[in-house]
């Protein structure tokens, strides 16, 4: 923690910090290429992650000093929210780059790859947080749907990194559904641009965030709505909005595991992040709520759609991915009661969902890796088999479901604060049966995993050994509970920011 | 190192039960923000602070006390009868307390949203610890999703009041809500009485109740049932009283229907119970109607104009709330007993422990006899003080309330005969005459700080039954909190004392008095007894019509027992009867039939007429729903289509609603 | 208001009264009975005869039972004593009236029955267990009416304390008699042959196994603990006769210690028991018994009666 | 700003959209591919007019790479892999042609009604470069719905683009160099990652009918 009370300064001598961010994964991603053996390979990807979280440090330390961190060019802008998705992305990385070693990077790892795959799987992981990070740092709103469609390109190839028929046909349907949507995204966008050009003119930077936030009061509402339309279709699509998920727990439940977290964990916030800087947009324009409207609907029908397949999932990954769907309408939710207080809420809500997700995604593989199964019927009293990754799903399990003292409760409550606050009484209270609902479907899988007989066959080892792993998912389980009762003041900091960017 | 973490839950609530009675007889505690760095600054609404007023105060002391004695109990309790991971129980055991303790003096609505929540989960774990089978998880999953739903109703009362007066500590939320509109204060009371009642197993909210204590470990049912579900009425007390300053009739009337349908479903289910802890979990349904009724008869007499009336209603509500902590304590502790030493709840496998365990049946007679309002016990005392308050409408001139009331006088006056029928049941099956299985036979005396627990509770059912002065003077400060008066002076604290009278009415109590003449009169028969010679006594065996040694088998059973009650009571209970009979040979009359086996069972019609069809419903559709995702790709783009095309038509013929 | 030494000595003239005419109310009864009848019928004096006689017997108690039988004949009769003093007898104000109300005398009537029921199951016999659970299950149903019928005899007076309400009707004079009383009285006859074991609902003197009640409760009990209940009985009988007269026709009741003026309450209160007791028996002899649970019958129309009779009361408070 | 300009401009869309209905009607793959690179040229005239009806010349360098990437590259492209894939020639549908048919002038009247209002908007005087964009765009992903086969499904997000680019380059004169190459590659990125799973899928299914992926349900 030390490091944080560096100065930015004098390693922006040699490039801004932000830069260094989007530089390590991309670096990475070259130097695993070339890598010769197994233990190269892995201590480059472990070292890449490292060094984005420090690199993500300072920059947020920048942008908590300075309001924005220094860019080398006007298509990268960094304010608090980019800084609270960077955040996530690399602590997310992090836990599983690491867990990525444990699980299959080493020899002798249950999942171990041959070197050559091993060696793309590193170096699509890398690229798939390069374009994450670029998501975030984007300016300009065409580079932020180059980056989100890279993910999309970088992501299906992992998704479909096993090869089995389900993985194919997961990763297929991952591929074409986002692109199709992100082409809608694309779509929106342009319209924006239209909007921005005729109120601005034809300036080359019209798609940039600086501008059309300061155009954005006088935005033509007609274009903007149409624009809105098509980009809460694709990104929203991207995000796991219902009913646009339809991917989601395909792919989520069959790309492996350090994969499905990062997807749950990471990916979702960046399409999140995106509808965010759209909704900012358009909350500047005097007298235009059609966004809040579309964001509570989209977030309420996706709390209940989720609800509904809970209730029935009968496998461990697909469980957790409508749970995602769930946790991102909950943020829509939240986005749409709106106010800072809202914004605030559902910022703080996507931190704590990312990291109880992605910890429960980590745990939960190694479940299916003792287990043998993702069957939720086959696998029952897990805690006593397995102490340590049982109490994880526990924890994590608990979590989710909304259960105090843990963080999702803390920003679930801020959400419905703003709910009753801002006068959305009907809204609120659909959101807490639509919870109630989820509470209810997920205990009863978790009682029956966690706490049931133990089945007659045996569970195996898991991983031997796995510091990394248990770092990883030790780190994301103490950001789930700790950020509960427990805000550290920068962190409370970055997100009243990132709300008051999209507010103010 | 077990028995230190039990003793270490002893002192705690010793410390927290000195603390209350300081706060109680008029020590000032300061409210205070637990200084989190951030978690308070990142925004108010999540601050943690803590008040202990004397609302808190009263029932910090019934749970330190309860929860002492429950401590002392639970030393013997998880040496002798727990077998599997003792020191998570402990832990859990602890944590429950402390979520207990937090939920009293929690001072703004987050931290109280975060002990409530708490409290439900940890005891779900303590729930669902001893047994692993389907029924115990069960029972677990129904109490914590209901839970948690009134959780959520809990959470729509507190944050409606606090977004409302735009703060979220309790004690500023008190003052600014004097100037909601009806329409808040009537959501938020519907919210909280839902939510709360739920917690604390009002009917028909309580289908999980009955399930989820008898699963628990003894001592766990006994803090669950002792005080747990004293925390709904605390809420309820703390947001209808003390956050919105009580509130119209009908407020009222709702609390006093409910509670009425509570005390006569609770007590009627409980007779036809033959698993002694669901026997006393049933029972707890009933108590907390009793409360209920108090705190509704409050409201509606606050709300005609008669303060002192409606203290005197409150009164009962606090003391009978603390009166029920104790003996219901005492008595899951004794069933824990009997339970633990003979393996089996059912009373129809029981019988004759008294003489294996004779202080524990002492001490859960002498809770029986508490619970079942007979005087000189606490419990009766209490009662009287509700019969009184029921009785006192007719000086309000308000023909409608004095009806009301004298049917719920009946109801409650029904209620505790019938709960004095189902004790003498209970009692009687579990504790006297012949052992009815080899366990109960050969069961093993149980540890001596089991028996001390109980005797502690069991003399505090005396001693409140005697000196309620003492109680009620420690409710005074609450008193005037709530209603703004309390029962006046008058109220010493001599063990003789009389009860106040209300000024309204001349009746008058001296419970001191009544323990008095009873123990005149038997010290009079035995001193009668000691003139003249004193006749021969000779044991032999019971009257059996002549058979020749009458065995268990003839013993009246718990089934045959409650009968009278399922007859009459029959449309209600729509027992389930299960005869199997066998025709003697080369005969069709049926009176030479013979039934082999009869057995009858009571299911609460709640769970499959109302609950039931709920979660069958929401199964239904989640598989119906969850054919929408198909596997085919062509329909996930078609969703897509439709949710574009209906939003651009949306877009453009419905336009952006205005806020 | 009387000092406490005048009024233990009133108390005391209360318990011997009421202790020693307990017995002979029951005899009455059974003379009644048996006159109409065509009977000759026992002496008056046999109950207490038949006190004596199992005072002196010796006792004998089941092998399997505990503590339980030994205790509850006592604590069952001392609950029934420490009803005394709450019944006004023969002077207002009553002496200890402090001690308690009605609900109170409800609660120790309560008190003894609990107990007498739980020891006849303490010896495991088939026959403790069925009257126990009768007879627990009739009490249940008694409670609400005698709340109601409190209810309804203390809204005029505003009290429910026996004292109070007779010392109401009392100086109400003519003007105490109303329909509500009416209807309250005869609820209150209701309630008291349910209470008393009286015909329809139980009947004292048979011990065939299938009908009785009470009697089946203290089967197995002999000896001084069997005196114990059945002069018990009585003493019971007394205390809810007496409370009746109390309460329906209190006038003769004196309100001041002039020697005089009690000795007249006195023979007042023993021919308004005498004739008390004479009318149950003669309402005893022109019932049979019902079917058990036509009991549940009698107490609904008893609480339909009392809540009447609260009803009653309002309609003639809007009249006047 | 000329008149004709405006026509031309008009025409260009107007034969994009004729190519995006013909899509909708072809029963052949190979048919549907080279309909595919006719509108693409088509998108790549729209794009030279505006270019130099609006002295944008940066525009060229974008007609320049539609017609390299669309028209010439895109195309060539997935007629190689319709041979290695060696799947049969026909298109399977679920809906049939007249449907189709039918449905591709429903979606150009629902692009009308939705985006009409605003199209006056638009930057280049032709009012009807909006929903006619719009509508290929809809039209594309109809083709997306309703045809079964995996490379049909490529080919019919390769029309939604073509939407997308119509409007980009008509109605906004471009978004940025920057920006509109980072576009141009994310597609080529896009028909490669595809080819890989088409590929995969026919070694595992031996099929590219993306019907037959249907066992993640639930």
């Amino acid at each position: 923690m030390r490091s944080v009370r560096w100065r930015a300064r004098p390693l922006s001598l040699l490039a801004p910090v932000s830069t260094v961010v989007l530089a390590v994964p991309l670096a990475a991603a070259l130097l695993v290429a070339i890598s010769r053996t197994r233990p190269q390979a892995n201590a480059v990807v472990c070292g890449a992650g490292f060094a984005s979280v420090a690199a993500v440090f300072l920059t947020i330390r920048e942008v908590l000093n300075e309001g924005t961190a220094s860019v080398p060019t006007s298509l990268l802008y960094v304010d608090a929210l980019s800084g609270l998705l960077l955040l996530l992305v690399s602590l997310i990385g992090l836990a599983s780059v690491l867990y990525s070693v444990d699980y299959m990077g080493r020899s002798g790892s249950p999942h171990e790859a041959a070197f050559p795959r091993l060696r793309a799987y590193y170096a699509f992981v890398m690229l798939f947080l390069f374009t994450m990070y670029l998501a975030a740092e984007a300016n300009n709103l065409g580079i932020l749907w180059i980056a989100l469609e890279g993910t999309t390109l970088v992501s299906a190839l992992l998704v479909g990194f096993y090869r089995t028929r389900r993985a194919l046909e997961a990763s297929w349907k991952y591929l074409i559904l986002c692109s199709v949507g992100l082409s809608f995204a694309l779509f929106g966008t342009l319209v924006l641009y239209l909007a921005s050009v005729r109120t601005a003119g034809p300036i080359a930077s019209g798609l940039d965030w600086t501008t059309l936030v300061a155009v954005g009061p006088h935005l033509d509402p007609g274009l903007v709505s149409l624009a809105v339309a098509f980009l809460l279709i694709g990104y929203g699509t991207k995000a796991g909005l219902a009913p646009l998920h339809t991917w989601l727990p395909d792919a989520h439940s069959e790309a492996p595991t350090p994969v499905s977290a990062l997807l749950s964990g990471a990916l979702l916030n960046c399409a999140m992040y995106a509808l965010l800087r759209v909704d900012a947009i358009t909350l500047r324009i005097p007298g235009f709520t059609l966004s809040h409207w579309l964001f509570l609907g989209f977030g309420l029908v996706s709390v209940f759609v989720a609800a509904f397949f809970i209730l029935v999932q009968q496998d461990l990954k697909r469980l957790m991915a409508y749970h995602s769907v769930e946790h991102m309408g909950i943020i829509s939710v939240g986005v749409g009661f709106g106010g800072v207080l809202g914004l605030f809420g559902a910022l703080y809500h996507t931190l704590n969902h990312a990291a109880t997700k992605a910890a429960l995604f980590l745990a939960g593989g190694n479940l299916a890796l003792s287990a043998g199964t993702k069957d939720l019927e086959e696998v029952s009293g897990a805690l006593a088999a397995l102490p340590a990754t049982g109490a994880v799903l526990l924890v994590g399990g608990l979590a989710l479901a909304g259960v105090p003292p843990f963080s999702i409760f803390s920003s679930e409550f801020v959400i419905l604060s703003a709910g009753f606050g801002g006068g959305n009484f009907v809204g609120a209270l659909l959101l807490l049966v639509g919870l109630a609902i989820v509470f209810g479907g997920l205990l009863l899988h978790l009682s029956r995993l966690l706490l049931g007989p133990q089945r007659p066959r045996p569970f195996a080892p898991g991983m031997r050994s796995a510091f990394g792993a248990a770092f990883g998912i030790g780190l994301l389980v103490a950001v789930a509970v700790g950020l509960g009762l427990f805000l550290p003041d920068p962190l409370s900091q970055l997100l009243w920011a990132a709300a008051r960017v999209v507010t103010a | 190192m077990l028995r230190a973490t039990f003793g270490l839950a002893m002192a705690g609530c010793l410390l927290a039960g000195l603390q209350g009675v300081e706060v109680l007889l008029g020590a000032v505690v300061p409210a205070q923000a637990v200084s989190i760095p951030g978690a308070v600054a990142a925004t108010p609404l999540l601050s943690l602070g803590l008040q202990e007023d004397p609302l808190s105060a009263f029932f910090v002391l019934v749970l330190a006390v309860s929860g002492a004695a429950i401590s002392l109990a639970s030393i013997g309790y998880v040496d002798r009868y727990v077998h599997s991971r003792e020191a998570a129980l402990a832990a859990l055991f602890n944590l429950f307390l402390l979520s207990l303790l937090l939920v009293c003096v929690a001072g703004t609505v987050f931290l109280f949203l975060v002990a409530w929540e708490g409290m439900t989960l940890v005891s779900y774990f303590l729930v669902v610890h001893e047994d692993h089978s389907a029924e115990a998880r069960s029972a677990g999953l129904t109490y914590l999703v209901i839970s948690h739903g009134a959780a959520a109703a809990v959470l729509v009362a507190l944050l409606g009041l606090s977004v409302a007066t735009g703060t979220g500590q309790l004690s500023a939320i008190a003052s600014g809500a004097g100037g909601l509109s009806p329409w808040v204060r009537d959501g938020v009371f519907v919210a909280a009485l839902v939510g709360f009642g739920t917690k604390a197993g009002m009917v028909p909210l309580h289908v999980w109740l009955p399930e989820a204590h008898p699963a628990a470990p003894s001592n766990v049912s006994a803090l669950m049932s002792g005080v747990m579900i004293k925390m709904g009425i605390y809420g309820l007390l703390r947001v209808v009283w003390v956050l919105l300053g009580g509130g119209p009739s009908w407020w009222g009337y709702t609390i006093l229907l409910f509670g009425a349908a509570s005390a006569l479903v609770g007590v009627l289910y409980a007779i036809a119970q033959h698993d002694l802890k669901r026997l006393l979990a049933y029972h707890s349904v009933e108590n907390i109607g009793i409360i209920l009724m108090g705190i509704g008869a409050s409201i509606v007499l606050f709300d005609l104009g008669y303060p002192a009336l409606a203290a005197l209603a409150m009164a009962a509500a606090l003391l009978h709330t603390w009166n029920h902590a104790l003996f219901k304590s005492l008595l899951f502790l004794g069933a824990g007993a009997a339970a633990g030493a003979t393996g089996t709840r059912d009373l129809e496998k029981l019988g004759g422990l008294v003489r294996r365990m004779p202080g524990i049946a002492l001490t859960f007679l002498l809770g029986a006899m508490a619970i079942s309002a007979l005087p000189p016990f606490n419990g009766f005392v209490s009662e009287w003080l509700l019969f009184h308050s029921l009785f006192s409408a007719f000086s309000t001139g308000s023909p409608a309330t004095e009806l009301v009331f004298a049917g719920m006088a009946a109801v409650l006056a029904l209620t505790s005969g019938l709960a004095a029928y189902c004790f003498v049941k209970a009692f009687g099956i579990a504790f006297l005459a012949r052992p009815r299985s080899e366990a109960a036979a050969t069961a093993q005396a149980p540890p001596g700080t089991l028996t001390a627990g109980t005797g502690v509770l069991a003399g505090l059912c005396l001693l409140l039954g005697i000196a309620p002065a003492l109680a009620i003077n420690l409710a005074s400060r609450p008193l005037t909190q709530m209603v703004g008066t309390s029962l006046g002076p008058g109220t010493s604290l001599s063990l003789i004392s009389s009860l106040p009278a209300p000024s309204t009415t001349s009746a008058g109590f001296a419970p001191g008095i009544i323990a008095l003449l009873l123990g005149l009169a038997i010290a009079g028969i035995w001193v009668a007894s000691r003139f003249g010679v004193a006749p021969k006594v000779r044991v032999e065996r019971s009257w059996d019509c002549g058979i020749d040694a009458p065995t268990a088998r003839m013993e009246y059973t718990a089934g045959g027992y409650s009968q009278a009650v399922t007859r009459i009571f029959q449309e209600f209970f729509r027992p389930k009867e299960d005869v199997e009979r066998t025709v003697a040979a080369g005969t069709r009359w049926d009176l030479l039939t013979r039934v082999r086996r009869f057995s009858e069972e009571s299911v609460d019609p709640l769970l499959p007429s109302l609950y039931r069809p709920i979660r069958d419903g929401f199964l239904w559709s989640a598989r119906e729903v969850s054919r929408l995702q198909s596997g085919r790709i062509h329909a996930y783009l078609a969703y897509m289509f439709a949710t574009l095309v209906v939003l651009l038509l949306v877009l453009r013929f419905v336009g952006s609603p205005s806020p | 208001m009387t000092s406490s030494l005048e009024a233990i000595a009133l108390l005391a003239v209360e318990y011997l009264l009421v202790l020693g005419l307990a017995p002979i109310l029951l005899g009455i009864i059974r003379r009644v009975k048996a006159r109409s009848q065509r009977r000759e019928g026992p002496s008056l004096l046999q109950p207490y005869r038949d006190l004596a006689k199992l005072w002196r017997k010796e006792s004998v108690y089941s092998d399997t039972s505990s503590w339980v039988t030994r205790a509850a004949p006592w604590v069952s009769f001392a609950a029934l004593l420490a009803a005394i003093p709450l019944v006004p007898w023969f002077v207002l104000p009553t002496p200890f009236s402090g001690a308690g109300d009605l609900i109170v005398l409800v609660g120790l009537l309560a008190l003894s029955r609990f107990v007498i029921a739980l020891a006849a199951l303490d010896a495991g016999s088939t026959f403790g267990g069925m009257g126990s659970s009768r007879e627990m299950w009739m009490g249940s149903l008694s409670e609400p009416i005698f709340l109601l019928v409190i209810f309804a005899f203390g809204a005029p007076a505003g009290s429910t304390q026996a004292g109070t309400i007779a010392a109401h009707g009392v100086a109400a004079g003519w003007g105490y008699v109303s329909a509500p009383l009416l209807l309250a009285v005869v609820a209150y006859v209701g309630l008291l042959l349910v209470e008393t074991g009286r015909l329809p609902v139980d009947n004292p003197s048979t011990h065939l196994e299938l009908t009785m009640v009470h009697e089946a409760m203290v089967l197995e009990y002999s000896g001084r603990d069997l005196a114990l209940i059945e002069w018990g009985q009585g003493v019971k009988l007394a205390v809810l006769t007496g409370l009746l007269i109390a309460l329906a026709v209190p006038w003769g009741i004196s309100s001041s210690l002039g020697i005089a003026v009690i000795a007249l309450a006195l023979a007042l209160l023993v021919a308004k028991l005498a004739g008390a007791s004479a009318l149950i028996g003669g309402l005893e002899s022109r019932i049979a018994k019902w079917r058990l649970f036509r009991v549940a019958d009698l107490t609904t129309f008893a609480a339909v009666l009392a809540l009447g009779a609260i009803a009653f009361h309002y309609l003639i408070a809007a009249g006047a | 700003m000329t008149d004709l300009g405006t026509l031309a401009l008009d025409l260009a869309a107007a034969v994009a959209l004729v190519a995006a209905w013909l899509c909708l009607v072809h029963t052949r793959i190979a048919a549907l591919v080279s309909t595919y690179a006719v509108q693409s040229a088509a998108i790549a005239v729209a794009a030279g007019l505006v270019a130099y009806l609006y002295q944008a010349p940066d525009i060229y360098v974008l007609a320049g790479m539609v017609v390299a990437l669309n028209v010439v590259v895109l195309p060539w492209y997935l007629t190689t892999v319709l041979r290695s894939l060696g799947v049969t020639r026909m298109v399977n549908m679920y809906a049939s042609v007249r449907t189709s048919a039918l449905a591709g002038l429903g979606l150009l009247l629902l692009a009308a009604a939705v985006v009409g209002p605003v199209a006056p908007y638009a930057a280049v005087a032709s009012a009807g470069l909006l929903p006619i964009s719009t509508a290929i765009l809809l039209i594309g992903f109809f083709l997306l719905i309703s045809r079964r086969k995996a490379i049909v499904q490529v080919i019919g997000l390769l029309v939604m683009n073509n939407g997308i680019f119509l409007a980009g380059i008509a109605l906004t004169y471009g978004t940025g160099f920057v920006v509109e190459l980072g576009l141009a590659a994310n597609l080529l990125v896009l028909a490669i990652v595809a080819r890989i799973f088409l590929n995969r899928m026919k070694d595992t299914f031996d099929t590219v009918d993306a019907d037959a992926l249907r066992s993640l349900e639930g």
